[in-house]
């Protein structure tokens, strides 16, 4: 038991589902970062790796298939006390809301996105997501994927991301590990976990990701984002680990108040009417 | 010719400015507009433009009056055409009457038979000056001989203008005012006497815009945020929010597209601050789903929404009233939400506060609608007040047990902040219980669209009445809503006819049909006039309250109503069956 | 216990099959359809489900009689409980006449006094045969001995259903029909006396679903072109387009989002193609800033909207009909649009190819309006019918010169294909000239305006009148659109009245008003059923003709309508004011 | 003159905008390949680069701000005879239409995507784009960007992308090499093309784009993606020309008509009603 769980009737994730894995990996590792469930916001969108706040003792804001990213960074720019996770299945962060995915690395807000990435649309029972293998058969893509899967690590360096990160939640200690170096720093993390989705996927199973996962190594610079990206496009084994770290770069809040000058956080602000009046009688 | 001038009629003088795209058409509106304000005359200005960045051909109508003008109106007293082609691009509204000022070298061969050139060699007096952009600089002077106004009190509004130029651009354009103005006074040309009174209150009064008006009202009601996308014509209310975002402690974040846009306004609600969105009509589209998100999240939301002549890119920098069901229906799922649609600078200012103040008090998205017409049009408005405003924050602290969606009898339950007590706070798009879990039970599902749907009677309490403008009696009672409110009044008063008056809306969701009927059954005849090519608020009135109108008076070509013609118009309307 | 269900009302039986998702729910439905429809009855199933993949408690309705049905019936002759909790999920609908057949064990603690149990421990038997997997057609064996059917005759159907399976597998699969049907068989139990004929007629129809029916209504129209992104209740739609467009040549894809799918499909028109979309609520929301570019563009294009209750993500796998004044007002801008909502699986099949059709000649977006219940449901109807289809293509080869918006009388004009021909085929989402270029010009803009909507006056040349369901008068009226209609029926049928008639709707937009007032000119009572919480097809027939209803009865709980529940609203609306 | 030029009475590009430089070499390009008006679509959005379909005598479907790339892949899918063109500014390809760059490059349509990016929104008058730089200061932006400008080259390299170009206007021989190439290749081809803006963009103007650009020269291997990548994320110099090939992946229409089994072009299609009868009878 730690400070997130809740009293649950009902689950609505199937039975072993990798899920699970990352619910318990995450709270877990809030907990150890002695992180309060009042101070933190956990925003999602919809899809089944999306309805995790419901099983989380916390402030949460479950909105819009693929819109999980926008409020996050308004949440977070509004009050940046606030530890804010932005969560989502792979289908709602790089399809639905993959324009959201690349233009919040951009701002670099300091949230931690996390990526439910089972390879398939589980919610809708079955579709191809943009994370999915060529060849992977579905209903609608009958003879196969055939579109060039969309590489969430590429992408988020491309993009020069402050920290970009891969786990496999076969494995929930190193997925605590990387959560952890996630949740503290400072800026935009990333971190895509693969989650095997029993029931629509008979492909990339548990096994499947051993088989074709493998950590990187203390060898790895992860200030390297040339060495990153040559790891990103590896195909015959996927990277898993830390691809690569950017501290140097200020946050969006950061940038709000110094650049943009707003005073934070937005709730205990009050209008200052003294001036408005000076300003509405310059249009004298 | 010389005396042409003197003829015209003398309630107002309306003057066309006419030029490319960054030819200082504005420069010209802004001096003349300084002046005669610091005159004490009542003014209005209205423009008409391509989309495009240079070039194309553009108006401002400016009309000078002894009480309040505030819309277009189609005669023509003076006409400016800074570049070849302005002549042409209005010659049908030219009448002999008009008197046309500028270069014969370069629009002379435009002007129709019958009608009067003042020749004045702009480029020509501005060159000798030392550079012929100074022209625009001897068009005001020039102008100022023919209002009858005198020079050398003025010049200190060009000094003003042109302060934070090097001292000798300042002193070449003084310069080239006073030869355009000199350019006329020795040569017996007959002046105009304006026989309307100036006035010291307007002096005293605010010059702006629409899209300012409603910025100043966006900061009286505390707007905190503003996520947005640029969209003509609504980028107005943007750029105003950043200029002055430091002055107040705003965020600003120009989002990536307008889906961005608004779910950000609403996570920042949702942690405290007050947020808005500004956009047109396409934009709009893109944010439906979210506006439906804010119903269900019971989230405080305000949308600007500034339209333009659609379907699709239409015509991005005209007007129109043709968005109205779209902002009453849009968003899927059914939700309260509230519709201001200001009809005048005071109300864009007021509204636009209370767009704050009751989206945060019934928890409802509030959607003010404006559109190009009203954002560029500028007149003078008396001093905004600051007293009225409402500036309550409608949300709660927490403690431990707080449940979000606690069911009230008004619909409405106390409103927490993440991180703000001891409560967690939590917000699903999904059907949810009180506490914001996810349910798919029927009888919660019922009882929270009950609830929801509550929260539009309770908005009742700040209900927004129609206006009614009476002289005598509402015989023929003129329906409108929103920017053609200014239109209506003047055509209404230059008609002359004490047995109609004039119904005009600014809140435009909810109703209140009782008293729209009430008003109705006054009536003999009522004619409606809008924006748009279908008569949409016709419809919405007759389907919440069931009342016909036996006229219609419907614009859509993108052009805002002037006041003569809808005069025309509505005379035609009230002489039909009879 | 042995005789309560020989007691039954002999009309229709009713059966509801309850269990979590992935339990074989669908098997032992499927099986009994198969069975049942051999044997010449009449069916109905529909569905009520949660939003998840695995566990949840889940519903499948069947109705089995002598005549069409097409509603569900809130009455449960046999609860088939296929998992615990699957008593207490409709524990409030089971009365004294119902007979639960389940395993004691499992469910034996839900059951209500009063209710009687058959006990068939399922999974025992199931076991007994080599593996718990079986139980559910012990079950269906269970079930065809309770029904008064035979099984020998019948088990070929099983064995159908399992074929591809292992030998081994099938056949114990039948050994479990076997046995379920003689665990009963031998103890006296009464059998059901279904007193209403079989007919020969059912064996020849069809059995599909609404989701089959629009579909194949769809292939029939030549759609050959399908753009979505899967969102419950339209995902049916494309994922049987998917699984026939290697058969039909359809060019399938899974767009990144509805944004992009509509924009594929308004490209793909352009191109030649017949394309389509389908989505539901919160896609369709993304989908409107397309929708107005159809209708700037003039081009055809028909949206498949599977409405379910909202607002934001709502209740995904419930049924409502809530977006239908978002279907007619989506979109900023004014622009002609045709929605049809069907009633029937007919309908569904005719109004889906009617859509390609009149989309085409009229160069104007169409939408089909269904939702989860008719989308779901599944009952016996006569074959379609091929022989009335448009086949025709409304486009033409070009010659030099061409010019796409060439003005027409009747607002169409010939709609050219680039690549065929000699002429360029130029599409502008600007305002634009005949030619397809950009065009600011306030004439142009009014003539093309008016282009373009009045090709919503020609589409009443195709326009489907409302029908009237009358036995005696029509002296009250009950008045329904869409989906609504079956139960309408129903209800109306059971009350037995011949004075009360029903008006249905499958062309909700636009509408004929005249029609509508002589409809209702006749009716002394008018009532309206609609499955929202506002009443918005009332608000726009309002709006449209002016007529007002005596009494309304809405529905919003996430659930359809239920006949018999309906019967006696309708009864206590029809008493009310007497 | 060429056989796409077409009378104009009104231009409304401002006298001395890129934009008339890539109007004119698309034109010359396209006469050189010898393509004809009638078997060619302009697809493009909104915007003033968008308006170049008004320029040119050819078939042309200007549709939203932000949405040019999947009508694009849709005509080209629907016959894929025409030669198909889809263009736009940077703020209507990378923000609007992000998702849609991201997806349509995983598609790998065969068509030419040319991109003027003067690092503003001109049209609404100058605003910041996704690829304005750091500290460029607007109306909207009044402190200066602080988001990190957006790398198209990166991002399509992370795509996997068939073919990647960066071109600049002031150097219209070389545009034309690098046009001729995209069109001649045969799936999706990018051409981002450096276009200053004279009215909103007082930074990045002609001189500044001939100072801080350069071409990749023949010891540049374009058929090494990591290379490209390197080269892609350079920032003191902006390397031009192509940056990335590859040939051997199938367009989409390929894998439409092998996978999907669609047959093409489908204007010419007729419905199998007998198959479809027979479809029907199934559910019997
Ligand atoms: C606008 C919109 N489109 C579509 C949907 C339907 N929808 C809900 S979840 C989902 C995909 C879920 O896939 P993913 O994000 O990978 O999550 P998973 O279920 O696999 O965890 C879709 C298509 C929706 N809710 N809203
Ligand atoms: C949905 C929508 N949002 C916003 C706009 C307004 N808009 C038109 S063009 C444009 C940006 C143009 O910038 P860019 O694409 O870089 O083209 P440029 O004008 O610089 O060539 C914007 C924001 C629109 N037309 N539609
Ligand atoms: S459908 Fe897949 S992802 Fe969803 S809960 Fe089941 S196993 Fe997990
Ligand atoms: S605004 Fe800029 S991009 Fe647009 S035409 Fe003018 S110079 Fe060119
Ligand atoms: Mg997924
Ligand atoms: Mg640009």
């Amino acid at each position: 038991m730690n400070r997130f769980d809740m009293e649950l009737s009902d689950i609505a994730w199937c039975p072993g589902c990798g899920n699970y894995g990352i619910l318990n990996v995450l709270k877990k590792t809030l907990d150890e970062l002695g992180i309060q469930p009042e101070k933190m916001v956990l925003v999602s969108g919809i899809g089944q790796a999306a309805k995790i706040p419901h099983y989380f003792r916390t402030n949460f804001f479950n909105g819009l298939h693929g819109r999980a990213l926008p409020p996050a960074t308004a949440i977070k720019a509004s009050n940046p006390s606030l530890t804010v996770i932005a969560e989502s299945g792979d289908g709602d962060m790089y399809g639905e809301g993959g324009n959201h995915f690349i233009h919040t690395i951009r701002r670099n807000p300091g949230i931690t996105n996390i990526v439910h990435n089972n390879m398939v649309y589980g919610l809708t029972k079955g579709q191809a997501s943009p994370t999915s293998q060529a060849g992977f058969k579905t209903p609608i893509q009958v003879g196969g994927v055939f579109l060039e899967p969309f590489n969430p690590i590429a992408v988020a360096l491309a993009l020069d991301a402050t920290f970009v990160a891969r786990a496999f939640i076969g494995d929930q200690d190193r997925t605590r590990e990387i959560f952890k170096k996630a949740l503290m720093h400072k800026g935009y993390a990333l971190v895509d976990v693969f989650q095997p989705c029993f029931t629509f996927n008979k492909i990339n199973t548990f096994q499947w990701f051993r088989e074709h996962t493998y950590y990187l190594d203390d060898t790895h610079d992860v200030h390297n984002r040339n060495q990153a990206f040559q790891k990103a496009v590896e195909t015959d084994k996927l990277p898993l680990g830390v691809f690569y770290e950017n501290t140097g770069r200020k946050t969006f809040e950061e940038n709000i108040q110094e650049t943009g000058k707003a005073v934070l956080p937005l709730h205990s602000q009050e209008t200052d009417y003294g001036k408005l009046k000076d300003l509405i009688l310059k249009f004298k | 010719m010389s005396n042409s001038i003197a003829d015209k009629k003398p309630g107002d003088v309306s003057i066309l400015l006419c030029g490319q795209a960054g030819q200082g058409i504005q420069t010209v509106e802004h001096l003349l507009m300084r002046i005669l304000k610091s005159s004490g005359y009542c003014l209005f200005t209205g423009k008409e433009y391509m989309s495009r960045v240079r070039g194309g051909m553009n108006s401002t109508s400016i009309r000078i009056s002894g009480s309040p003008v505030s819309a277009p109106s189609n005669r023509i007293d003076i006409l400016v055409p800074l570049d070849k082609g302005g002549v042409s691009h209005v010659s049908c509204m030219l009448t002999s009457n008009t008197v046309v000022i500028g270069e014969k070298d370069s629009c002379g061969g435009e002007i129709p038979n019958g009608v009067a050139l003042l020749d004045v060699p702009f480029s020509k007096i501005a060159a000798e000056t030392g550079n012929k952009v100074y022209s625009n600089t001897v068009a005001v002077g020039a102008l100022l001989f023919l209002l009858g106004l005198e020079l050398e009190p003025n010049l200190h509004h060009i000094g003003e203008f042109f302060s934070g130029k090097p001292d000798d651009v300042v002193k070449k354009n003084l310069e080239a005012a006073g030869k355009g103005y000199a350019s006329l006074a020795g040569t017996g040309t007959a002046r105009l006497q304006m026989e309307f009174k100036s006035s010291p209150d307007v002096k005293e009064q605010l010059l702006l815009s629409g899209a300012e008006a409603v910025s100043l009202g966006a900061l009286a009601g505390g707007c905190n945020f503003i996520s947005s996308y640029p969209m003509s014509p609504s980028t107005g209310v943007l750029s105003f929010l950043a200029q002055h975002g430091s002055e107040f402690g705003i965020v600003v974040e120009q989002a990536e597209d307008e889906i961005a846009a608004i779910n950000m306004a609403i996570g920042a609600w949702y942690a405290g601050a007050r947020a808005m969105v500004t956009t047109s009509g396409g934009g709009f589209a893109l944010m439906t789903e979210g506006l439906s998100l804010a119903g269900m999240l019971e989230s405080p939301l305000v949308i600007h929404l500034a339209q333009r002549p659609g379907p699709a890119t239409g015509l991005p920098t005209r007007t129109e009233q043709g968005d109205l069901e779209f902002a009453l229906y849009g968003g899927h799922g059914e939700f309260p939400r509230i519709i201001f649609a200001p009809g005048t600078l005071e109300e864009g200012f007021t509204l636009a506060h209370r767009a704050f103040s009751v989206a945060d008090k019934y928890q409802v998205p509030v959607i003010i609608l404006t559109d190009q017409f009203f954002m560029d049009s500028c007149c003078n408005t008396p001093v905004f007040k600051l007293d009225d405003v409402d500036r309550e924050k409608h949300f709660t602290g927490t403690s431990a047990g707080y449940r979000r969606y606690e069911m009230a009898a008004n619909g409405i339950s106390p409103r927490g902040i993440p991180g703000l007590g001891d409560g967690l706070v939590c917000v699903d798009s999904d059907e949810h219980d009180q506490e914001g879990h996810i349910t798919e039970n029927s009888v919660m599902r019922t009882m929270m669209v009950d609830k929801r749907l509550k929260k539009l009677e309770s908005s009742m309490d700040d209900f927004i009445p129609p206006r009614l403008f009476e002289t005598g009696s509402s015989n023929n009672l003129i329906v409108c809503w929103g920017s053609a409110l200014s239109a209506v009044r003047e055509a209404v008063e230059i008609l002359g006819r004490d047995d109609t008056a004039v119904l005009h809306f600014s809140q435009v969701f909810p109703l209140d049909a009782a008293l729209v009927r009430e008003h109705f059954s006054k009536a003999e005849k009522t004619i409606l006039v809008e924006g748009n090519a279908t008569g949409q608020f016709g419809r919405i009135l007759k389907g919440c309250t069931g009342v016909d109108f036996h006229g219609r008076i419907l614009r859509y070509n993108g052009l805002s109503f002037a006041s003569d013609e809808l005069a025309a118009k509505i005379n035609s309307c009230l002489q039909e069956g009879k």
